[in-house]
This record gives C-alpha cells, structure tokens and sequence, in this order.
C-alpha cells in the first residue's frame, strides 16, 4: 500500500494533478480538423454495407445476389459461408460465471436470422450509395420462425429454443446469497417489496460504429481504423479468429466519436469487415449508418427485478432480497458476456448500506432480438434504482424521511477496509460526508418548504435520493479469470526527446473523456517540464505499450498511475545523466520547468534539452558506462483490492405536470468521491454528462419492440436522446478518498453521473406524486405511465 | 448515375464540380472536397452534427442536396475556423470543456455561432432552445451552454456592437 | 395492431359471400393490389404496391382463405415480402349477416403486422395506416359489390375495374 | 443511409416547373424545402424517378396583404413567416406556431407549402390553416384552382393534390377586431412531433363566441375538426365552466390512433388537457386585455 501525496500541497512549477487544465485535443476537435474513422481515405478503399434481417428469427433458405452484382460499382456479395472459411466463431462465455453457456457465433450467421436488424450477408461496392443500391437488389429467402421476445416466458417449456444445442434458453443464473434472509424477513418490523423495469436501451454514440480494414496479400499485414475503447484487444480478436500472428494486425484509433462501452464490444459485421479486407486484399470501410445501428449496436438494461427489504423498528435494514430477470438477445457478446451486466446487478444490490442479509438471484435468459452488453455504468442504474426505490419504500412506510434514513442506514466512513453483503470489498468509502456535502448544497429545508407551497396551488415537484457505489479499476478478477483476453494492466512509456520536449504513450486511450488530457498532466508533472511540452501518443497497438483500453473507469486508475510511474522512472533516468555531467549527487538535483535545478535552491543548472543534446548527440562525452535510458515504460496493475469503489450521492429537483405526464427537471445535484481528482474540471463534465446519460434510460429512451420481436425505433425521432432544452443545470461536489493501491490514488469518475440519476429522478418522481398515491416504477417514466400511475388514462 | 454540375463557393473559394444527384452536402464537402469538419451521424436531419451555413442561414447538411446548390455559398466549420470569425466561441469551447468526443462540435459551434449573431444577450433557456436540435452524448450540454453564455458576455463588454 | 369495422352493403349475402372469394373483386379492392392469380380454391399469389405520401413499397406475397363457412364467414389472410422494405402480414375475420333481403352488414376484425425497415420506421403512423388501408379495402368492396344484381357478374368487374383506376389516378 | 438514384432537375418558373413534370413522369416528386423529403429518401422509403427543385421559383416566394387576406407563397420558409410583421399582426396563429416546428436549422429551409402537401398528421401548419379557414391554391398545366384548407387533407400525407398539382400559395383572412387564438402542443421535447396538439381560432362579439375552430393535429389520421366541442362553446361566453363543458365534449370528435408515445386513452386524454389549455390561454388574454 502507498502513501499518497496530495499533489495540491507541492504547489511548485509543474503541479498539474488537482488542475483544470485544458485539454491538448480540443484545439483540434473544435475546428473540425480530428480525425475519426470515416475521415480517413485509402486508395483503392471499398465499401461494405450490410442485408440486415427484417425477421426476429428466421431459416436462412437462400442468398441470391445475381441481381445486386448488375449494378455497375457493385463488387463483390459475401455470405456468412465464405467468411466462416477463413474466419473462426467465437463463443462468449467466461469460465468463472459457472454454468454460462452460449452458442458459436459467426462473421455472418451460416443458417438462421436471429435478431431483427441481424447482418445476414455483405455488399461491397464503390461507394456506400452503391452498396447499398446492391442491397436493394439482394434476394434473401427466409423462413419465419417463431420469435422468443418475452423474457418472462423464455425458459418456459412450451417456449421454442433459439439454440437447441444449449438445451434451453438459459444463459446464466447465479445467486449471490449471505446471512440468514428467510430469518431476517421472518423478524421484520416492516417489510417492504416492488417490481422494478428498467428499459432496455442503447447507447447511441454519435459517431456511429466505424471500421476500415487494409489488408496487405504481400506482406500478410493487417491495419485497422477503428472507433473502439480497446486497440490491443481488438488486434487479439483479430488475429485470433482469423488466424494471423497477433504482430501482423495493427490497431488504430485517432479520434472516437464517443463510445461509452458500446465500442468496447466484438460486432459481427466488424470482423466481417476486417474478413472481407482479407479476403480482397484491399481497404474495406464499414460506417453503421443510424438506422442499422439501432438494430445492431449493444442494447443494455433489459431488465425486471422483483425486490423486497426487510427493517426493524429502529428504522434499520436487516434484509435485501431480489430476484432480476434480463433478456439478452441470441447471443451472449464477445468477449466480455452478456452475462456480466446481471451478475453486476447481484453484486451492486444494497451497496451503500450496511446490513447483513442478502439474497439476490439473477437469471438471463436469450432472446430474439438485439445483443446487449456492458453499457456505460453496467448494472449500477439498475442496481441503484432497486435500492434506492425499496430504500424510500422502507422510509416511507417507518414514516421517516428519506434523508435520515439513509443517514442511519449508510456505511460509516469509519469502518473501512470491509466487505459488504454481497461480498465486495471495500478499501475506503465517504457516504456520510457525502450526505452531508449534499446537504450543504441543496438546502433541503428550503426544497421542502417550496414543495409545500407549491402543492398548495396545485404544482407537485419532488426531491428524490439516490446514493450509489461504482466498481473502478478492475482487477484480472473481472474478465481475465474467466478466461477473457482482456488485459486489466496498462502501460505507459516516456521518453524526452532531443529537443527537451516529452512523449509519453498509454494503452488507454481517448474518447472524449479526457485521457490525453491527464495522462499530460500528470506526466509533465512526473517529469518536471510545462505541459505544453508533453504529447501524448494513445490509440495506435504498434506505437503504445500494451493494455486494456478505456473501460470500467480505469483510464485514471490504472493508466495515470502508470504514466505516474513511467514518469518518475524517466525524471530519475534523466538525473542520473545529470548528477553524471554536473558531477553532483542524483539526490540534489531535480528537474522542475524543464531545467535541471538544484533541489535544495531551485537554482538552474542546465536545460533539459542540453541534457538531451548531449545524450543523443555527443554520448562520446558521458562516463562509456553511463546508464542513459530517456525513455522508461512501466506498467500497473492493481493487488490488494480487485476493484477500487468510487461512491457518491445525487439528488434530483423536478415537477410533474399531472395532466400530461411529462416531468420538468430543474436541478440536480451530484457528490462523488471518485478519490484523487487529476482535473477537477473534466470530473465534473463526465459526471455531467454521466447524470444526462442516466436521465436519458430514466425518462426517453426506448429500444421499444413488438410482441413478435420487431424493433420498433429506427430514427432519432421515435427514439428520444436527452436534448439541451430539457436538461437541468447540474451541481457537482466532491469528497476525496485516494485509493491506497498507488501513489496517484485515483479511481474512476466516468460512470457515477449514470449509475445514480434513474434512481434519483425515480425517487423525486414519486416524491411529487405521493399525495396522489400515484407511483411508477419502470422506466423510462414516459408521460403515458405517469398518467397511468395517476389513474388519467386505463393501464 | 444521375449527376449535376454546379459551381458554388465554399468557404470562400469558388468549386465546380460534377455531383450525383442524390448526393446530399456533407457528402459533398466530405467526399469531394475533403472537408471533414461536418460530420454526418444520424442522416435524417435530427442530430445537427450536419450543421452547416448555406447563403448565411444553418441548414442541416444531410437535408439539402449539393446538386441545388448551384450560385450558392457555403461556410462550414472549417471556414469559419481560418476566417477567425468564432475564435471566441472557440476559445470558450476549450476553456469550458465544452467538447468531448468532439464529432458534434462543428454542428454544435454552428447552431450557438448563429444564435449569437442574432441574439446577443441570450438566455441560458434560450441557448438551450436553440442548441436543442443539436445532440451531444458526452457532456449534458451545461458546459456548452456556459461556453455560449461566456462568449455573448464577452462579446458584449468588449468589442463594439456590429 | 387489432382493428374491427363495419360496413353496409346493398346487396344479398350470397352476392358478397360471391364477391368475397371472387380473385378479380379482391385484386379490385385490396388497396394497391396490382396482381392476384388463384392457385387453388383458397390461396392466391399477390402482388401490391403500397404508396402512403412519400413511402412506397412494393409486396409480393400470398393471400390464403380459411375458416371457411360459407356463405357467413370466412378468415382472409395475407404476407408478403417488401424486400428492403421488410415484410407486412395481416389477417381478417370476415362475417356476413342478412340486413334485410337486400342488403348484408359485413363486420370484420382485422389483425395486422409488419416487420423490418417499415416497422423500425414507421412506430408514428402504421396504426393508422393500417386502419385507413382496411377501411379502403371494405369500402371499396362494399362499392365494387353493392350496387349491383346478383346475376351481373361482368359488369360488377368492369364497374370495379372503374374504380381500381380511379384509385391509382389518385396515389 | 444514401438515398437511392434519381434525377434532379431545378425549375426557375411555374411553367418549367410542369414541364418537367410532364417530362419525368409520375414518379417524379416536387422538392421544396426537402426537410422531410430528403430524409425520407435517405431511409428508402421510395424510390422517385426524379426531383423536380422549385424553392427558386419567385412567384412561389413572399407574404402580402391584398385586402382582408394575407397570400403567403407555397415556398415561403418557416423561417421567414415566423419572422414577418404580415404575419404577426394578421396571422398570429401562424406566427406562434412557427417556434413549434423542429429547431431553426430546419426551419430555415422547411416550406409552408412543403408542410401542407406532405400533410404529416402531427403537424402544426395544416391544423392552424384549417383552423384559420384557409384556402389553398394548386396549378397545374392545366390551370388554378382553389381548395379549402377544411377538403383539402384527407389521411396519413394524402391530399386533395393531384400528382401534376403544387401548392403555389395559400390565403388566409386577416384577423379582425374580435378574432382569438392560441396553438398548445404537448411534445416529449422541444421540437418533436407533438403528442397531442390543438389549433384554435375564434371570433367574439358582445361577449359570446360567434363563431370557433378547434382543430387538432396528432390525434387522428389529419387535422381533426372538433364539432361537437365548438359546438358547445358557440354563442356562449368564454368562462370556465363552459371550457370544462367543452373538454368534455371532445371525445365525441376523435378517434385516435395509438403510437410509441401512448395508446388511444392517452390521445383522448390529452386532446382535453390542450383544449383546456388553449382555451384557458384566450381567456386569460381576455382578462388582461384592456376593458
């Protein structure tokens, strides 16, 4: 374990950590001059646009192209059959999630459609236009099949199977149990219970999925443009299933039109892609057009979860017990499993409170439709908004308020390192003076007085709670156990170059949330030179050292604490050439500003770059045997915990119109504790825009679907985004617990603003709406069922 | 294929070029100008990364076909990035963090550039409004709204009045 | 989507229960329906162009009869593929009762689903669409069949043939 | 999501205009402002054989006042109506509805005469016309002719427009001393096809209603006249408890059709929450308009 530093206390040249400093990306990105995928041109570059099945599940009869091949421009149709010749399926299971099972799954499918908007066979043509002229012109003929759709009756026996091979559309159960539960219910005071919906949903990057493949026949290499969250494993994914060297693919990815887990998955019509590179041996593109997309990105939070919690008299809880249900489409997704999500939601459950009973089964079953996966914050909202609902419940029915409830029942600050019910360890968590930071910015008194007032005259706005813990920094505990090859390390190499300036490269990498940005700081702080004299390499498998990518909120954690490291290692390299040349002790020496300074006066004794002239230039002059490494890669990977939890708590301040349903936000308020904060700035925007997020799956979005599996949203205008002209102005606090697993001590933020505003906005909902004993309690809480709920219009 | 020939001027340069005719303007300044600034996302005039200034007023790029452009002008953000005429607008983007990802930022920076010609004083409801056929993912706007609000404030205590 | 509707025809029930199976009546009268070729007593090859403003796609597919208890009802049911498009099926339930000697009270319960790009496109508009293409589809039979005597087999074609052009004069 | 292959062809004139409808055929489409054609097309929802441009055509353009009625030009952008001092003294209706389409980019481009041909049920623009007694004027190679707002849309984007017809222009009576209105719509945000909304207009002399047009828009298959309810409200007051008379009354005027948002109950609940609130909004501008 570590001591930590707070960085903020050396105030000196260089202290970049605890900064708003801007981010070296944007100048860039604000002029329209980034470079994301589809911005990219090669010569002699095809393009591949894909015959997606308008069935939930169907026989695959027959591929007819002859027609499509007519149209000048149109190159080449491929099927699932002659991709699978040079392409390996992938089963998506991990062998510590026991009992998983799912089926092989293939470039494109060999027999059966099995998802509405499932890719069934390729175009490759000039142009998208024309690819897509050639789909036009495809004569695939199909079989209907009957659907699984419902998840509540996927395991029925009269139910057809989708894989008969499995023997059953059970994909994973498992129940995460400890205590006495049937005892602690048995001796309960009040017992409270609800079912609970969350809606399943997408993620919707702006930027859709994109992909451009270059196979070169001669020298058996692969490059890949791709939007992703994870070069390195997607070059394992590559050269494993299509047979190559892992050092002959190499990954690419400049700019990344936001991903938020959706790009950190294998899509089937990706590896096509790639495949059909192979096969051409020239550049293929594939740029998901937004209509394909609904129906082929990840969908996520498909869940019912039916939840019960036990109290006593004294107002505390003794019991959690839930059982969640989720539809995860036909296939478990590689290589991280649909599976995970669920078991998230089993070991989330109850997370803040301290209480020692708990039962939470999580059962997810296949389905016709869309795949999901990991999400941004996947399982937390659900999770959260299971707790934080029977937690209001449960106040409701001991007639306490919400707040001193959860001040009774939240985790001391105190009582840490523990593990809780559902056996997560805890290194250090700050919920009681997170409430209390919450309280210093809301004025809650004053919230209840005006609810008061204004209900008075008819107006009914609600304040709702939800206090939350987010799982960061994964361990190999997370997926590389379970046989995955996903790497939980990162790395970071710096080097100074000849003219004093530094380079540091990450296996994380950028998205928007700022990776370069404080990879950056913390380097040019590592190193002691100004910031804008460090640039930061991310997003390239041949140039970066190896790791796990962006996910899980691991960017600061584990690639910071490596840049850290990395940094260190090349300051102390750079000293020694020093104390050499200077003929002084490394010890009294220093590098502050990009000078080599005494550390006792801070009196410049040489410019960095003179060091580096030296070095790379007139090694002749240094001792022959003169160690001058400049460029140092160290990497990090957490030990003691296998996880480092984040918490915090929200509130959400908003009016009901109850003669329309639709519900008003007008503030909300976060306080994360996400430990040692690098840039006080960017933590606030991911909260931000972590919280729209979560406002997003709680009151518009909606993969909506027939009964018969036909996804029924394809334009941006049936499904709803969270726009700005609904959007509240949200106020971020924070508390700061630095992990003690590094010497950087930071966790994750990226997540928190999502895994806690369902729950919140749920709350403060049905804050408004108790004096009119109305209550919804599935998402999203579309005007319909609050209208429902308040008995306006027949369920 | 159907084509059309037009000549119109994009960010100051006069271009003639043949089009097909179904081919819309962020195609058309992506594909064969080489103008990757304007981004096309959703491609049904929803999103607003499109964005583009057509003969002075936004348009949606994705809903205008390049073959009708003929005699016309057409600024993008490129344009207006090398002309300096939002270098304020910009500046606060990037003190703000007003960009994430950065893929709706051009669309983004278009739709506020244009409400500030025509509103300096705005409110933070009306930047809201008015962005609000422009979607971002990452940042849950506030940032961009303050972006806005900084750069009018700034625009009206400094320089003089157009 | 489950829809139902009425419709008053001037005419006997064995002439509508006539019409009803009548291959030329349906192709007169299913909205759109540019060919319908009998394959045996009860199933039909179809093809219909479906033009609702700017949406327009082209079916081909099969109508089948069934449930058949003539002359008082029967179940009249149709799928077909729209290729890009994606595919429509629907089913109507079909019920025939005396108004009289000379008139018949059709009442019929329609089921109708679709599938692919026009479901994933069309969440706003296919109830109603559905619900307008049903009604066109009865009244059109009730006028193609009303106004006419039993016997008057190829004038009631020629009449409704009047009508089918009138239809595409209009899409 | 390209559009599929077509031609394009610009007509500066009325005249080309049908010339070139002639010559394409029937499956040739009118472009006009193309905000809802153009993503259409990106979807493939149709496959035209050519787009015929008139946005350039100059007697399609413009806004006046020739008597007591204001000729607005098919082609004239929501953006500029919304912008107009015609429109705002003798139109308001209109004026007020223009902020409720879509967002500014849109409107830029988007047509009055584009709206009313393509006659999207959950529009604003054709239930304000029908409300406001508009006439609709169509040409054709063939000649002019007039077409009331009322006959003029029959279904989901089906109109009384012959294929070889466009609108040219629309013309609608000047509000006069006495004349209200208000529009109220209910969207999930700002600028989405509205849930339920309402178009109202009516006339008030001697303190009762003489005459009154509830139209509502997204609660039926076009804009949806409401008899029954204006029924109720002609030559009375405008006082609440006729109001709540009339919300009542309403159901007997529509039959909604379910979507995404909601089933029929909702429409049918939300058609009198927008009425109420339409009616309540003339009234309140009653009281507080000088005695």
């Amino acid at each position: 374990m570590n001591e930590n530093i707070d960085p903020r206390a050396l105030d000196r040249p260089n202290s970049y950590i605890g900064k708003s400093v801007p981010r070296p990306n944007l100048p860039k990105l604000v002029e329209g001059r980034g470079q994301f995928v589809d911005d990219v041109v090669l010569p002699r570059m095809v393009h591949v646009a894909f015959v997606r099945s308008p069935h939930a599940h169907a026989k695959i009869n027959a591929i007819n192209g002859a027609e499509a091949l007519k149209i000048p421009g149109v190159l080449r149709i491929v099927t699932g059959r002659e991709l699978a010749a040079i392409c390996d399926p992938w089963v998506a299971v991990l062998v510590h999630l026991a009992g998983m099972k799912s089926a092989p799954q293939y470039p494109l499918p060999l027999e059966r459609a099995t998802w509405h908007g499932e890719a069934v066979a390729a175009v490759v043509a000039e142009s998208r236009a024309l690819a897509e002229d050639g789909i036009a012109k495809v004569d695939v003929d199909y079989d209907p099949l009957p659907a699984v759709a419902d998840m509540e009756t996927a395991l029925a026996p009269t139910t057809p199977l989708i894989h008969a091979e499995l023997g059953d559309n059970l994909c994973f159960q498992r129940t995460n149990e400890s205590g006495d539960v049937t005892a602690a219910f048995k001796a309960a005071h009040k017992i409270v219970e609800a079912t609970f919906h969350t809606g399943r949903h997408t993620g919707v990057t702006l930027e859709p999925r994109s992909i451009l493949a270059d196979y070169n026949k001669g020298s058996g290499k692969l490059v890949v443009h791709h939007s992703t969250q994870a070069p390195h494993m997607m070059q394992g994914v590559f050269a494993k299933h299509l047979r190559m060297p892992e050092g002959d693919v190499r990954v690419i990815c400049v700019d990344v039109g936001g991903s938020y887990g959706i790009k950190v998955h294998v899509y089937p019509d990706e590896v096509a892609t790639v495949a059909i590179a192979k096969l051409m041996g020239r550049p293929v593109k594939f740029i998901a057009d937004r209509l394909e997309s609904f129906g082929s990105d990840i969908h996520a939070r498909d869940h019912r979860i039916n939840g019960k919690m036990a109290v006593d008299a004294e107002g505390r809880i003794t019991a959690i017990d839930i059982d969640d249900l989720t539809g995860i489409g036909p296939y478990s997704v590689y290589p991280r499993t649909s599976a995970v999500e669920g078991n998230q939601v089993i070991n989330l459950v109850g997370g803040p409170y301290d209480f020692a009973n708990y039962r939470a089964k999580t059962t997810v079953v296949l389905q016709n439709k869309t795949p999901t996966c990991q999400y941004r914050a996947v399982g937390h909202p659900i999770a959260t908004t299971v707790t934080e609902g029977l937690v209001d419940l449960a106040a409701e029915a001991l007639g306490m308020d919400p707040i001193a409830f959860r001040l009774k029942n939240l985790m001391r600050d105190d009582s840490y390192p523990r593990t809780s019910p559902a056996g997560m360890k805890f290194e250090g968590l700050s919920h009681i003076k997170s409430l209390g930071r919450l309280m210093d910015m809301i004025d809650y008194p004053l919230l209840r007085s005006e609810q008061d007032a204004m209900r008075a005259q008819g107006i009914y706005r609600g304040i709702g709670f939800a206090a939350f813990i987010e799982l960061t920094n994964p361990s190999p505990f997370m997926y590389g156990i379970g046989g995955a090859r996903i790497s939980a390390q990162d790395g970071c190499t710096v080097r100074i170059d000849p003219d004093g300036s530094v380079v540091a490269a990450t296996g994380v990498t950028e998205q928007g949330q700022g990776t370069e940005g404080i990879i950056r700081q913390i380097v040019a702080e590592a190193v002691g030179v100004p910031i804008h004299t460090v640039r930061v390499v991310t997003g390239d498998t041949q140039t970066t050292p190896y790791g796990g990518g962006t996910w899980a909120c691991r960017g600061a954690g584990i690639g910071g604490e490596a840049a850290l490291q990395a940094g260190i290692a090349t300051r102390a390299a750079a000293l020694r050439v020093a104390s050499a040349m200077l003929q002084a002790s490394a010890g009294t020496l220093d590098i502050v500003n990009g000078n080599i300074v005494d550390r006792a006066t801070g009196a410049v004794r040489m410019p960095l770059a003179e060091l580096t002239r030296i070095v790379y230039f007139r090694g002749d002059t240094l001792p022959p045997d003169l160690p001058r490494e400049l460029m140092q890669t160290r990497h990090f990977i957490t030990k003691e915990f296998p996880f480092a939890f984040t918490n915090g708590i929200q509130a959400s301040w908003l009016e009901v119109d109850v003669e329309t349903g639709l519900v008003k936000l007008l503030k909300h308020w976060v306080v994360e504790d996400c430990g040692r904060i690098i840039n006080p700035q960017l933590v606030d925007e991911q909260v931000r825009g972590g919280v729209v997020q979560g406002i997003g799956g709680a009151l518009y979005e909606h993969c909506a679907y027939s009964p018969e599996g036909q996804l029924l949203v394809g334009s941006m205008a049936d499904y709803l985004v969270p726009m700005a002209a609904e959007m509240p102005d949200i106020e971020v606090g924070h508390i700061e617990t630095p992990t003690r697993e590094s010497l950087l001590g930071a966790k994750g933020a990226g997540e928190a603003g999502t895994a806690g505003a369902p729950a919140a906005i749920m709350n403060a909902i049905n804050d408004a709406l108790r004096p009119l004993k109305a209550q919804v309690l599935a998402q999203p809480f579309s005007p319909e069922r609050i209208l429902q709920a308040l008995g306006k219009v027949p369920t | 294929m159907t084509t059309n020939s037009i000549t119109l001027t994009v960010n100051g340069d006069q271009v003639r070029r043949d089009v097909p005719a179904r081919q819309h303007l962020i195609d058309f300044l992506r594909l064969d100008l080489g103008l990757m600034g304007s981004h096309v996302a959703c491609e049904h005039g929803v999103c607003g990364a499109c964005t583009v200034r057509l003969d002075g007023a936004i348009v949606r790029g994705c809903l205008v076909l390049a073959a009708s452009l003929h005699g016309s002008t057409v600024e993008t953000i490129e344009g207006v990035s090398d002309s300096g005429e939002i270098r304020d607008l910009q500046d606060a983007f990037i003190a703000r963090n007003a960009a994430q990802c950065g893929y709706c930022t051009p669309g983004m920076l278009m739709t506020a550039a244009d409400l500030l010609k025509s509103n300096a004083t705005p409110t933070r409801a009306e930047i809201r409004e008015h962005i609000s056929g422009n979607y971002c993912r990452c940042t849950g706007y506030q940032a961009i709204v303050d972006a806005v609000e900084t750069t009018a404030h700034k625009r009206r205590s400094s320089g003089p009045k157009p | 989507m489950d829809m139902t509707g009425e419709q008053k025809i001037s005419a006997p029930r064995q002439t509508v229960w006539l019409a009803l199976n009548d291959a030329e009546v349906l192709k007169a009268c299913i909205p759109g329906c540019t060919a319908l070729e009998k394959t045996s007593d009860t199933e039909m090859k179809a093809a219909a162009t479906l033009s609702v403003g700017p949406v327009k796609a082209s079916f081909t597919g099969n109508v089948t009869l069934s449930e058949i208890d003539a002359p008082t009802s029967y179940v009249i049911s149709g799928q077909g593929s729209g290729g890009v498009a994606g595919f429509a099926k629907g089913s109507a339930k079909v019920v025939l009762a005396d108004d009289g000697p000379e008139a018949t009270l059709l009442t019929y319960t329609v089921k109708a689903d679709v599938g692919g790009k026009i479901a994933q496109l069309g969440g706003r508009l296919i109830d109603q669409t559905a619900k307008k293409l049903a009604g066109e589809f009865f009244k059109s039979f009730s006028d193609a069949v009303g106004p006419h005597a039993p016997d008057a087999d190829a004038e009631t074609v020629e009449k409704k043939k009047g009508f089918f052009k009138r239809l595409l004069g209009k899409a | 999501m390209k559009s599929p292959d077509f031609a394009y062809v610009r007509a500066d004139t009325l005249d080309a205009a049908f010339r070139l409808k002639a010559q394409h055929g029937a499956d040739a489409r009118w472009l006009a402002g193309g905000q809802s054609l153009l993503a259409a097309l990106a979807f493939r929802l149709s496959e035209p054989t050519a787009l015929i441009d008139i946005s350039r055509i100059d007697v399609l353009q413009g806004i006046a006042v020739n008597g007591s009625m204001v000729r607005i030009g098919a082609g004239t952008t929501h953006t500029t109506i919304g912008e107009s001092d015609i429109i705002r003294r003798h139109v308001p209706l209109l004026a007020d509805a223009v902020p409720h389409i879509a967002h500014t980019a849109i409107r830029n481009r988007g047509t009055i005469g584009g709206s009313l041909a393509f006659a999207d049920p959950a529009a604003e623009l054709p239930a304000c016309c029908v409300a406001l007694e508009a006439t609709f004027v169509a040409a054709s190679a063939k000649g002019e002719r007039r077409i009331s707002a009322r006959d003029f849309f029959h279904g989901v984007y089906a109109t009384a427009l012959e294929n070889d017809e466009l609108l040219t222009a629309i013309e609608i009576p000047a509000a006069v001393a006495g004349d209200h209105h208000a529009l109220i719509e209910i969207t999930r945000r700002s600028g989405d096809y509205a849930m339920a909304g309402i178009a109202v207009a009516l006339r008030r002399s001697d303190d009762k209603i003489d005459r009154v047009r509830l139209v509502f828009f997204a609660l039926g298959d076009k804009p949806v006249v409401a008899h029954v309810a204006a029924g109720v409200l002609l030559g009375t007051d405008l006082v609440e408890d006729q109001i709540e008379r009339a919300a009542k009354a309403v159901s007997a005027d529509l039959d909604p059709p379910g979507d995404l948002n909601g089933g029929p109950e909702m429409k049918r609940h939300l058609a009198q929450v927008v009425l109420k609130r339409a009616l309540l909004q003339i009234l309140n501008n009653l009281m507080r308009m000088p005695a």
